[in-house]
Formats: structure tokens, C-alpha cells, sequence
């Protein structure tokens, strides 16, 4: 099984017993409270230097709020990965959060774009599809997953991905190693106090993203008691084990919407892509939405508004399926 | 521009035209959405959408709300709602039919770039998105429509970074040298002014059909290489009515992705 | 990535393009009208020689009318996935159906393992969770799927596994081989016409396999309206693409049970357990169970009867969860 | 037998006393399902059972049906369901406490047998049912009990099969350099007289505790090899009132697992 060729990328290889190790000792088997203020959980579990996943998209379920509290407390050298997004990685970047960018889809905006022409921030080529399978080996506990992408592409030789012939086939494979996230950020729809977690609707890899992470931080629209995630097993997403810290954050997603609760405040993406271009209007951006906000409430206070967030919720019409 | 319908209605209405009913169809962000709409609307109300955040055969709620594909509106009543690797893994079964694709330059080959543009990968003269599921797409579905603006310096002779893979250097059997799978390749090609497919032989790009109003000169003078040309030309119809109709009337009533032409 | 070690069991390399090729092919896409009788969906679809799986138990939701009928029909030389079966793996050897088993978890009864013993049923040794990894690889489209089990074990040696040295971190890794079974028999709670199908609680593979499958049967407790079916997607298990046949079949898990419906049928499973080790005995059941009866309906009808029928549903109180 | 108590019991008692509160713990079919339930009843009421088939922190339902695994009353309650690659995986990436097995032949370090008996795979005297998911759980969880019947042709010098790896043939390292997860393998064996546990150095068996009413001498008798004898000796004590109250009133009244005393 011979390596016929290896992407040249940046990536880090995870030792498996080493994670194993750390599941081990620092993922709490007991049912414990872990419902504690955003502010409080990117404390205990963003650190500068991290690799941050986060699921699943900018218009859909995305942990906005908890990406905003990341920028607020002012992290730095973060590696994100950019599965799908269209707001994020422009303002972890605009912020200075970032040291490079597994991509994925790395949109959007001028902004971002000169910051990875002018070498300010690093990025390592992957896909939608691959980034997401290396959530899945490492969520397996495997070093890699095979796939048929990437191969015969620029893409490849920018990735970390190696081609071997395969022992069965005797034809080229393409490797991805697995990925695991320092912290993932799933925003979901209800958990109970000790994270037990239900996302509702179709979504990317909420599940791989929470297994694969060393740190899980949640954020819910709602906190619901452990009865009812007895009465519905089959509705848990996220098992408690996985998860770090339970954020309470209704409207969590704005911009983005939460399906069948509310939908996405149009107006608001189109102010940021506006801005998404530009570093002065990015600065009034981060000024605005973030740093002249102390949290999550504040914002929804100060910059949404009740009515605001009344026409959101009247807008989501769409119920169906969403339980 | 005095047509009676935009560059991006026209576009929308080639894509949709290429779908067929009772296809497994794997649908990007963007003008793909609106393309496979109409084509349900129109003439395939049996195809089944796809999309990489998981939902299966859904049936999108119209008038289409920019930036909606893992919501609501865009996942209404589908028949499934799974994850993306799930996705990805039936499309590497061999279970998608269709993927349609937009791309920021095209080779004569069908090799495509999203990521960047410039001689120098660590030095990039304008950087894009990047792959997104287009190198899934186009290694993985059985044919790939890819939608591109008619620029000249969009039809390269050789892409800056080929992101997502057509048939490579042309070389028989390129593609399955390399380990993708067999049968497999970009389809067609649509503009604004002409649609493309790839010659059997050569994989080369050939023209296949030009906009009423435009001549093959006209295609041509607006691409950097110079692709073949099929024997017999196919004549592409402006949007009918009933296509403008309901692009205009059902699916995007407030012109966000179609646009307005000089005449409104 | 050298082959460190290459198990000597039987297995088949499935050409990945070959299987495309396939399913391009062969799986429909338009939604169209699949029920059809047990006895037709078997007739089509299940040839001499063929390798089977099913899913998930003998015990619970598992496909036992859909395994009856292909004794009944008289099918040879199959080879068969027992991922953890307790009566399927026993009942097709004593009926002649097959010539080999990927052994999983191989019950019940003394007839079965002198059929191994005696060297008339071949086995290739696997374990529950590497075949079904083996699906998950089939369902994936990929040649092989790596694991940390099955090292060191005289299991990986009668396996058809392979160790590599993994050429990420350089230390020794098994793969084992996709599994692409010609036939996949799944029995659902409810699905429509065109094969949507949903499971409900939990199980082994019932997606991996159907996906896996170049064939997959569904037999069914409910028939219910595609309407049903797009207003709650996320309950779909099976989407109607990966499924060639439905065959309506309510108590089709006896002696095993339908979580939520009916309560496995103890007496039924004692009576089985009495003739697993007697060929004489056997040969009795079968012809008392499957032979005698020329289908599902007619073994419910003179085997087991209304009264027992609805004991068995009577029995099952525990309905939270299951729907 | 002139005890109180049968053998099952003293065995099941043995294995719940093992499980420890608060933590995961993987529960194969039959014996450990009783033992995981009287845990809990007991001392351990915030331990997680994990089953192959998906269940995830159940809470079965009593009194406890044969045969029953991935049905309702087993699954009773759970914090989720999900299936058997999840389950899996999960273990793989070191999430499983506890796992607890039963095996039909074990050696000195704890290698397992449930395969076949013979010196020739290809023809063996007896067949078994092979590994289940036995050699998932002895190769991932953090820690395995196997629980076995105290005979000496099950305590055997080598196994005809290793189904399941323990520490392999014992030299330092050996799990780890076969690329096995660094930190596990066989922690504690269970018999209806003795309890085990494997050296730290040089990964042999070794004697923790005698059942009170036999001698170390007793318990070697009956085993082909001799293990090591721990320098504190643990006496085991027989089935608690309160466990046997448990066993007997709630979990198993029909005795179909633990079965009747020779009293009864």
C-alpha cells in the first residue's frame, strides 16, 4: 500500500491514544449541571492556538452567538474549520481571531480574501465533503477515511490528504486524516442541563463535530428536562457525555435562522456582507454587533430588538417536521 | 441590454432545461437552486433534489428566499433529512445523476477553479471560496452541468489551481488512471450565451448550440482557447414565457438572483 | 503503508465501479409502485449463491417472514452476514440455503456448529462491530474502512482484514473489506409504496445495509401515504431510491418482535431453541413453520392465530419512543 | 448445592459490585444485562449502559425478559438510541468505562476464546458462536470484566482461538506495538468462586479474592495453569440479602437466568 502522493497543506495528526487519553480522564461520564454563560464556557474552553469547528451553516442553526463571544473575549492563532461558511471566517478574521483556515468554503467577502492573498492568515485546501469526513474519523477514533475526491486535483496537493493504492483494489485512494477539534460549537435546538441534545431538520455533522471535539460547547434555544429526552430517545442528537457546557442562548443563530422557530434576519446579512469588503466598515461591523455589547442578551437587546425578534419568529411559518 | 429577459434568466432557464424528470439531482448554492425549481415547476416534477446538508426530494416553498438551503423554505416537505456525509456517501455509490455547479474559470478540459487566481498558489492574485462540494460534485455524479458567466477570462486555456476535476489533461482514461470514478465528467457547460458538452474522444470542449442572435464567431472571440465545434448546431431558445413567468411570478418575485433587464 | 498482515478468510473485492455502474442503473429513481408479494419480491431478487444481510435481530424488528420465504423458496449456496443472529443463521443451514457465513455472532444450537465442525458451512471470521463497519464501507462507496479491532486476534487471521501501517502516525491499523451484499432485507415499522421507509428505536445497520445492498427488500407493519412521509422527513430511515421491493408484512418479525407493536413470542423462541440442536427436530419445525404454509398470512393464520397475536400486542405496553 | 444463593447469583453479585456509579459502561448479552440492572438498583444508579444495538443509558424495565436486547423494555428510558457504527465508535475514541463479557476459554493473560475447541481451525471439535461484539469490547473499552465459569478446561495454558486479545503472550508493550489502544485489556475475571485481576508488570492472572467458604488451594484445582496469588487476599462475601431480594423479587422472578438453589 504504497503513498503515491502526500498534499503538501498545513495539518496536525492527532495520536489516537493521546485523545483516547484526554476522552478518558476529561469528559465528565457523570450527569452533571453544565449550564454556565457563554462568556463563562469560551473562558474555560476557547484557548489561543485552537482548532474551532462548528456546525452547521451562517443561515441555518450556526452558533453565531457563541462565534461573537469568541471574537468578544478576543482569542487569537485559532485554526477554524470552514466546513460552509458565508460569515464567520470573515469576522474571526476582521477581529484578528485567526491564524489559518481549513477551507471547505470560505466565504465571503473582499475582507477575507486579501487576507489570505497577502499571507495574513493561512489556509489549507480541502472540501466541503472531506472536511466533514475527517469529522467523521475523528469521530471514530481512526487516523483516516478513505475517499474518491479530492484525487487528480490542485486541491489534493494543497490538502493533507495522502493517495495510497489500496491493499484490495490494487487502485489509487485517496486518505484524509482525521480531524479533532480542540473545541466544536453545535447551537441546537433543546438540550437538558446536562447537554443530552436535540437538533431538529437536516444538518451537516452535529453529531461527528461533538464526537470528534475534545471540547463540545452547545448553545440551545431551549433547556428542556432529562424526562423528556427520556420520553424521545431517538430524537437526541448529542449525548451528554460529549457535551462541555450547555450556553442558554435563544435567538442564538442571528443573523441565521433556528428552523421552525425563526427565521434569518435578511436585513442584518446584507449589512455584513456590505461590510464584508471593506476593513473600516468591518470595524464599525465588529464595533456595532460584538465588542459594544457585553453579551448575547445585550445584542438581542440593544441591537435586535423586541420586534425585531417577534417579525423573525412570525416569519418561521414552517413547522413541519421541526419536533 | 435589450433582450427581453437577463443573462441570469437565460442561464437559469439552460440549467433547467438540462434536468430530467424522475433524476436524483445534487443541487449547489445559488442559481442551481432557482434552476432546479423552475425545472420541477416546468417539466420535471418528479426530480429529486439533493443537497449536501442533508435533505432528499425536497419540494423548496416559492417565492425563494436568498440564502436559504439547509432552511425552512428550502427544505420543505422533503422525503428525507440526513447529514452530509450521508450525502456524499450515496453520491460515491453512484446514486446521483446529475450535479450542477457554478465555477470561477473552466479549462478546455472541464477542470475547474474556485479557489484562486494567480501563478503562484502562495501568493494568490484574487482568492475565491474554494472547493465548497464541487470537487465532490464533479468527481462523483454521473454527469455535471457547471454555470459560468461568458468571459473571456473565465474559458482559460489552463485554470490557475484546478479545484475540482474534468478529464485532466484529455488523455484517454485520465480520470480513471487517477482513481476517480469511471464514467464520470463534466456534461455540459452553460453560459450566458452557448452551451458546451466535451467531445467523446478528445474530452475537448465543444460548442454544442448558440443563443438566437449570436453567432459561433461571437462564442468564440469571448474564450481564450478555442474549443470544437459540433457538426450540427443546436439553436438555444431565449426564456420562453411560461419559463419567465414563473421565474418572475413564483420563484423570485422580487428579483434578488434573476435580476431586471434594461427594459423594466 | 506496507501490508503488515493479510487475513486468509473467504471474501469477495467488490469493483467499485463496477457497483456505480449498478446502482446507476438498476436502483430506480422515478418513485414508483413497489409492494409486491413476499413470495415475488424473493423470486426476483434473491438468486442461488447470492450473499444476504438483514437487519437487526431475531429478536426484535428483524426480517424473519422475509427469511422464511427464501427457505421456503429453496434457495442454495447463499452466503450469509450474521451480524447477531440467534434462529437465521440455523434455520437457512438446516434448510441447505447456504454455503457460507461471515461470522458476527453466530446462534444458537448445537445443529449449527457441527454443520461448521463437519466443514459443510464455510466461515470467514468477522466480529458485530467490523461487519458492520464492513457495511458502513459498502454503503460509503469506498474499498475498505479502517479499525483498531481485530488486531492480534486469531479472529483477523481467519478474517479477510489486511494491517497496514497507517502512514499518518506510522503505527499498525486493520481495514477491513466493503461488503456489498446482492441482497439486503430490512423489516421497518412503516413505509410508503415507494420504499420510504422509517425504523423506529434503535438498531444495527438498517441504512448502512440498505445502502450497501445491491438489492434491498423491505417488509413492512404499516403501508403509509408519501404525504405522511415529507411531513416528517427527519423520521425517514431509508429513502424509497435504495429500495427494489416492499412487501407488506405486519407481524413479519415473529417470533421476534416490532418495538412499540408486539412483544417477541417467548414460547415460540423456547419451542425453536428445543429443535436448534437435533436435525430430526429441525426438520420438523421447519416444515411445521415454513414449509406447510405457502406464506406470511397463511403462518399467521394456522401457526399462530388471533389469540396469540394479540397477546403479543396486548403485551406490548412500552409504546414511548416509538413513532 | 448447599448454599444459599446459585452460582449465577454469586457471579452476577460479583460483576454489579464491579460496576462502578457514574460511569459508561458497555453491556454484553445475558448475564451482564442482570448485573447492570442490580448494579443500579443497588449502588450505581447513575451508571450508563451502553449496548452494540444503540441503546445509550436505558433504564430497563423489570421484572427482565429473556431474549431481550434492542427491545422496549431493555431500552426503556433512554438518554438516546442510535446503532451499532456509533456505538462502536464511540468506544474507539475512549468513551467506554467498563465493558463486561462472558467468554468460553481464557489464559493467563487473559486472551479469550469464544470461537472454537481443536488444534485445527479448519476442524474444529466444537464451534461457537465467535466474537460478537466480544473483541470490540476487550480492544476499546477502558476496562473489561469477563465473566466465566469456574472449569478447569476453561482456564487454559493457551486458547485454541484468540477470539479476543488480552495482554496477549504478556511481554511488556504487546498490545500497544499490535497498534491495540495504549491502557487496556482485561481488568477483572469473575467466576462462581474467585475473582482475578492481571498483574501490573508481568500481565499474568492473578487470584484477588476467594469466595468465603473456599481456599486459594480450591480455586487452583480447577485451573489448567497457575496464576499469580495476590499478597492481600480479598474475601469474597456471597450474595447480600438485599441482593438476592433484588434479584430474585424484582429482576428475575421466574429464576429463568439465576435459577433455584439446591434448597429451594
Amino acid at each position: 500500500m504504497d503513498v503515491l502522493q502526500a498534499g503538501i497543506g498545513e495539518f496536525r495528526v492527532e495520536d489516537p491514544d493521546q485523545l483516547r487519553a484526554f476522552m478518558r480522564t476529561e469528559k465528565r461520564r457523570e450527569m452533571v449541571d453544565k449550564v454556565m454563560p457563554e462568556a463563562e464556557a469560551v473562558r474555560r474552553y476557547v484557548k489561543d492556538g485552537d482548532y474551532v469547528s462548528f456546525d452547521f451553516s451562517s443561515f441555518t442553526r450556526g452558533p453565531a452567538s457563541l462565534v461573537r463571544e469568541i471574537i468578544r473575549q478576543r482569542r487569537r492563532h485559532l485554526w477554524f474549520a470552514a466546513k460552509f461558511t458565508l460569515m464567520e471566517s470573515t469576522l474571526l478574521v476582521a477581529a484578528g481571531c485567526l491564524r489559518g483556515i481549513d477551507v471547505g468554503f470560505m466565504g465571503l467577502g473582499n475582507l477575507l480574501a486579501r487576507a489570505v492573498e497577502e499571507g495574513r492568515i493561512k489556509v489549507t485546501e480541502w472540501t466541503n465533503g472531506t472536511l466533514t469526513l475527517r469529522h467523521l474519523a475523528g469521530a471514530m477514533g481512526v487516523p483516516f477515511l478513505p475517499t474518491r475526491n479530492l484525487l487528480a486535483t490542485d486541491t489534493l496537493t494543497y490538502s493533507g490528504a495522502k493517495v495510497v493504492r489500496d491493499p484490495f483494489t490494487e487502485r489509487p485512494i485517496a486518505l484524509v486524516p482525521a480531524v479533532n477539534p480542540e473545541v466544536g460549537l453545535v447551537h441546537v435546538h433543546q438540550c437538558d442541563m446536562y447537554g443530552n441534545a436535540r437538533c431538529f431538520g437536516p444538518g451537516v455533522s452535529p453529531l461527528e463535530t461533538a464526537m470528534a471535539s475534545k471540547r463540545t460547547i452547545i448553545s440551545t434555544e431551549e433547556i428542556i428536562t432529562t424526562d423528556d429526552i427520556r420520553k424521545e430517545p431517538a430524537k437526541t442528537t448529542i449525548p451528554y457525555y460529549l457535551v462541555d457546557a450547555v450556553v442558554y442562548a435563544p435567538f442564538g443563530c442571528l443573523p441565521g435562522g433556528a428552523q421552525g422557530m425563526y427565521e434569518m434576519d435578511t436585513e442584518h446579512f446584507l449589512e455584513y456582507m456590505a461590510a464584508s469588503g471593506d476593513e473600516q466598515k468591518m470595524a464599525a461591523y465588529l464595533e456595532k454587533y460584538i465588542y459594544s455589547v457585553a453579551s448575547h442578551e445585550e445584542f438581542l437587546e440593544k441591537r435586535v430588538g423586541v420586534a425585531r425578534l417577534l417579525e423573525l419568529k412570525r416569519q418561521a411559518t414552517i413547522k413541519e417536521g421541526y419536533h | 441590454m435589450g433582450q427581453g429577459f437577463t443573462e441570469s434568466e437565460f442561464m437559469i432557464c439552460q440549467c433547467a432545461r438540462l434536468m430530467e424528470d424522475g433524476r436524483i439531482v445534487f443541487i449547489g448554492y445559488g442559481m442551481p437552486q432557482i434552476a432546479a425549481i423552475l425545472a420541477q415547476r416546468l417539466h420535471a416534477p418528479r426530480m429529486v433534489q439533493m443537497y449536501e446538508f442533508g435533505a432528499v426530494g425536497s419540494l423548496p416553498e416559492t417565492p425563494f428566499v436568498r440564502f436559504t438551503m439547509g432552511g425552512p423554505r428550502n427544505c420543505y416537505r422533503s422525503l428525507a433529512w440526513t447529514n452530509m456525509n450521508t450525502i456524499f456517501a450515496q453520491a460515491q455509490l453512484g446514486m446521483v445523476d446529475l450535479g450542477v455547479l457554478g465555477a470561477t474559470q473552466i479549462d478546455r478540459f472541464g477542470n475547474i477553479n474556485s479557489t484562486m487566481l494567480g501563478a503562484d498558489y502562495k501568493h494568490p492574485e484574487k482568492r475565491f471560496p474554494g472547493s465548497g462540494g464541487a470537487n465532490e460534485v464533479l468527481t462523483q455524479c454521473w454527469r455535471t452541468v457547471i454555470v459560468i458567466m461568458h468571459e473571456r477570462r473565465r474559458f482559460v486555456k489552463k485554470v490557475d489551481f484546478v479545484t475540482s476535476p474534468g478529464y485532466l489533461d484529455g488523455s484517454p482514461g485520465a480520470r480513471e488512471r487517477a482513481g476517480l470514478p469511471r464514467g464520470t465528467g463534466p456534461w455540459r457547460v452553460v453560459t450566458s450565451k452557448a452551451l458546451y458538452g466535451f467531445d467523446e474522444e478528445s474530452r475537448q470542449m465543444t460548442v454544442l448550440g448558440v443563443l438566437r442572435g449570436f453567432s459561433v464567431d461571437d462564442i468564440l472571440k469571448e474564450m481564450e482557447f478555442t474549443p470544437l465545434v459540433a457538426g450540427t448546431m443546436e439553436q438555444l431558445e431565449p426564456p420562453t414565457l411560461e419559463e419567465l413567468r414563473v421565474l418572475r411570478e413564483e420563484i423570485d418575485p422580487t428579483r434578488a438572483i434573476i435580476g431586471w433587464t434594461a427594459r423594466e
